[in-house]
């Protein structure tokens, strides 16, 4: 595996490699390519990594961490570290001077009362390994929980439904179209003429359906547009629809004599017929 | 290698795969990562024909395409699925509704006419989504220099908005410019 | 909608989305395209119970993830496919596993918490990589001095690792023991 290759136990344990110090002292009788050395040394994680490894290796249990040892050891791979010129961290001086701090504190002589538990020197530097020992578990099991990419992978299948998809118009709600109107109204400095108000819209829109008629029957009578069942008001609106599309020279009204029908007819047809 | 667990590995890599894989590649892919002789054209393509019976009633099928098997939807359920990707609608722009807006309150009206009130050019793209959509349409010329074409809104347009006839598009929220027009001018009626 | 049909759509859907779907999620896509009350939540739930049992021998399964519903292969056939690819899948350095394992761990927590815990300064790559995977995010600041920024981790964390929440993490020794000694001990961070 090539896990073996980058974890310190593993890798160590498998050579027989560093059973006290014996990288110092006898190099020649358990030889290890400086190449291998120096990836075992850079492969620790860290001093809390270095001094777990330490204390495991030497199967001390962290809560009775036997500081002097410990601190010795430490010292010497920090020292290999050193000869082999790794890019020694400070992280690991740091611990290095945390660990000479305890062993001296320890070393002074203290008062009978002060055997308290809570305040043995080690008691934080305890904590902090159990701690980073909790961690490192963790990063074990992250580790080994199924993986995305390597050891399962999303299972997805092709489709033909994105050929059902429809386009979606917009939509717009008629009091939008309200405001509309009165921005593009404010928008405009100065409005024409005449105002547009409610019975002038329905005279608009049938002007525009007689443009529409227009645009398909080209000639109308003009008694066709006047629907009886509309009433009074209807009949005003299409004569005064009428006057504002012959005001406005969309339409003209054609009488051939006195009495004959009135017909409107759109402005180009007459104007065509005119020109031939 | 068990049928049970070969025809497992089929499955799952006809389903993780990037392209439809052929017959001969996929036993391309079991020799080379069990050994040649591990799985055998007749095993592999037993897999086949039972994964497509397996998967003959479901949601998702194994079809045999020209560059080879590969899992797929029902055909039936396209509608539904294709919804997953449907997005909300857009939203026109403001010029859009204004030009609108204009040729609903003021038709039949030209072009000409709504640059004048609205003060910028109109896109020929507003106008020709406002035809597309159905809403507005030609209903003539006027008589002037280039016959510009009149706009008139369509049935389709009151039908959207729930109108019977013009006269119920709603009254035009005055801005203070508006209103004092509104009453300085005369009266139509 | 009979539920064979219903059935066939939902796992259609989980085949096609491109991300994991929740029951919620699919509950709206069949409100949103076919009705609000044709598709109960209990038919959903009752479909997806049912997807899970017919496919817990199959070559890919239905798994619940923290950002919900999604096939996937079995974790045992992950060797055989990896092969499909040229790319190795990704090994993490013990250093990243140990930060991430932190944060998800210990979370919210600061940059300066996993290094009194790590010994070590944490290196910005570390950082930049978890982030850039989706895996921790910034969720809010510590008000000390500096305010040093809180980090957490994410669905996609949870996704990536096939959990459905924190509380699946497997166990590991709780900072108890540490807390009960930190009392006494002086703060470190």
């Amino acid at each position: 595996m090539a896990e073996a290759s980058v974890t310190p136990q593993q890798h160590s344990l498998a050579l027989g490699f560093v059973r006290g110090e014996p990288v110092l002292e006898r190099p020649d009788d358990l030889y290890i390519p400086p190449d291998a050395l120096e990836l075992i040394l850079e492969s620790f994680a860290g001093p809390m990594d270095l001094l777990l490894y330490l204390i495991r290796r030497q199967k001390f249990d962290i809560v009775d961490l036997p500081i002097l040892p410990i601190t010795q050891q430490y010292m010497t791979y920090v020292e290999l570290m050193k000869d082999l010129k790794l890019e020694l961290a400070a992280d690991y001086l740091v611990m290095a001077a945390m660990l000479t701090e305890i062993k001296s504190r320890l070393l002074l002589p203290k008062p009978a009362t002060e055997i308290d538990d809570e305040l043995d020197p080690r008691a934080e530097l305890v904590r902090r390994l159990q701690e980073y020992e909790a961690i490192r578990r963790g990063a074990e099991q992250l580790d080994n929980l199924p993986q995305q990419g390597r050891d399962y992978y999303i299972a997805h299948t092709a489709t033909d439904a994105k050929q059902w998809l429809q386009q979606q118009l917009p939509d717009v709600a008629l009091q939008e179209l309200a405001i509309a109107f009165s921005q593009a109204l404010a928008q405009a400095q100065l409005l024409n003429h005449h105002q547009v108000q409610r019975e002038k819209l329905s005279t608009r829109e049938r002007m525009s359906r007689i443009l529409d008629l227009l645009q398909q029957r080209k000639r109308l009578r003009f008694a066709d547009l006047f629907i009886p069942s509309e009433g009074r008001p209807g009949v005003v609106v299409s004569f005064l629809a009428v006057l504002e599309l012959v005001k406005e020279a969309l339409i003209e009204v054609v009488q051939i004599d006195a009495y004959s029908e009135i017909h409107i007819t759109t402005k180009e047809l007459h104007d065509a017929a005119a020109t031939t | 290698m068990q049928q049970q667990q070969l025809k497992q590995a089929v499955e799952a890599l006809l389903f993780v795969a990037e392209q439809p894989l052929t017959e001969a590649q996929l036993w391309q892919h079991f020799s080379d990562s069990l050994g040649a002789d591990v799985v055998s054209r007749k095993q592999l393509q037993q897999c086949l024909t039972e994964l497509q019976s397996d998967y003959a009633e479901r949601g998702v099928q194994l079809c045999k395409v020209a560059s080879g098997y590969r899992f797929q939807t029902r055909a039936e359920l396209g509608g539904i699925i294709s919804q997953l990707w449907q997005e909300k609608p857009p939203r026109y722009s403001q010029a859009l509704l204004e030009t609108l807006a204009l040729v609903a309150y003021r038709q039949p009206i030209t072009r000409g006419d709504i640059e004048a009130i609205r003060g910028v050019s109109v896109s020929s793209q507003i106008m020709k989504t406002l035809q597309e959509r159905g809403w507005i349409k030609v209903v003539g010329h006027r008589e002037v220099p280039g016959r510009p074409q009149l706009y008139a809104t369509t049935n389709d347009f009151l039908d959207y908005f729930g109108l019977q006839d013009l006269s119920q598009l709603p009254d035009i929220p005055a801005p203070a410019t508006a209103l004092l027009i509104a009453e300085t001018a005369p009266k139509q009626e």
